[in-house]
């Protein structure tokens, strides 16, 4: 399955693009994707917290993902 | 009211909104940019935000704040983004409740929670280069 | 910025006086007239002040703030007198710290403190009749 | 001495003036004034409290008074 990914802030930097589309096997999971993108840019193992939301929602690790859904990765919040 | 903006912040149009005949307290928070940072000092300030995902954290904000304080009469969240100078106005909380207790534990609440939960980065801008606020351990 | 005043207040004064840019954090309480008090409806109110005393004692609570609190960077309070109507704003605590936990304390002991010792009375007028507030036990 | 008393809220109701001008001993201390004014206007013992102020300052029943002291009767307040 084909998924887009949303960068911001850091994690935008860290990567050198504002998305990313990958191309990955069906069934993965939060996780996967976690795991996938600190094995491919290991600059973001740096950060003091990563996070996937989907759908506008913070996303477990267990959670399956799916070819539609709005994916994010989130590095530490900042806001206020 | 829930917002996200990229124009400056009417705080006095705020905290009309908060108002209400009903409730006597009004409790407002407002965060401004300061001239240091971990003893830097700060030219100017970006912040950019995942807006759908921040519109709808802010108002998962506001329902639990809402759920958790029932004599909340009123709530105004307001965040600004893009590039901000020093003293300019970030962000605005504002609350109503009948008695003013509840007014200062609701507005505190909303503003510790959007710290944490928000999609919104802030990136500072020094006389001699940047960071990412919070990005690192 | 300490004052009793006998006009309206400007809240977005009081806010910007409040402001600095050495301070992030503006937390403010605002104190308005409600439409109801003990179940009973409030047609309008009267605030009297022993204006000397409780100019003086509006500066002892600023001070003691101030004390507890060395972080504050700005304090004002503002108290309004006379005949109010429901909505009018009665009084305004603002104060700015460099972090945001120290504003909300802070601005919660100057409005606690200031409703237990300014010499301030306010006197309720209902459809029928008016009452001291908290005069009898 | 001869002491001025200003009235405020719903004690200047009760006594039905804004000021009192009293006649009392020298060397009277705040809490002998209170006693005679509780004495005098019964109506004050109806209050929730009653304190008295001298020069701006809450005094104490031991404190004693001066001719020239600003002197105040202080019914439970009730700003903000």
């Amino acid at each position: 399955m084909n998924l887009t990914i949303a960068l911001f802030g850091i994690a935008r930097e860290v990567v050198g693009q504002s998305t990313l589309s990958l191309e990955m096997p069906p069934e993965q999971s939060v996780g996967d994707l976690l795991a996938h993108l600190r094995t491919s840019y290991p600059a973001l193992n740096n950060l003091r917290s990563l996070a996937i939301a989907v759908n506008n929602e913070y996303a477990q690790p267990a959670d399956r993902l799916h070819e539609r859904d709005e994916i994010a990765l989130i590095p530490p919040v900042s806001g206020g | 009211m829930i917002a996200l903006t990229d124009q400056p912040i009417d705080v006095a149009a705020a905290l009309q909104a908060a108002e209400s005949p009903e409730a006597g307290a009004v409790n407002a928070f407002i965060g401004t940019i300061r001239n240091r940072s971990a003893g830097r000092k700060v030219v100017q300030l970006h912040y950019e935000a995942y807006d759908a995902m921040a519109l709808h954290q802010l108002r998962r904000v506001a329902e639990q704040a809402q759920e958790r304080w029932p004599m909340l009469t009123r709530i105004v969240v307001i965040h600004r983004k893009g590039t901000l100078q020093i003293g300019d106005v970030a962000v605005v909380v504002a609350v109503s409740t009948p008695h003013r207790g509840d007014s200062f534990a609701a507005c505190q609440f909303i503003i510790d929670t959007l710290k944490e939960v928000v999609p919104i980065w802030k990136k500072e801008e020094y006389e001699d280069g940047t960071t990412w606020v919070a990005a690192h351990p």
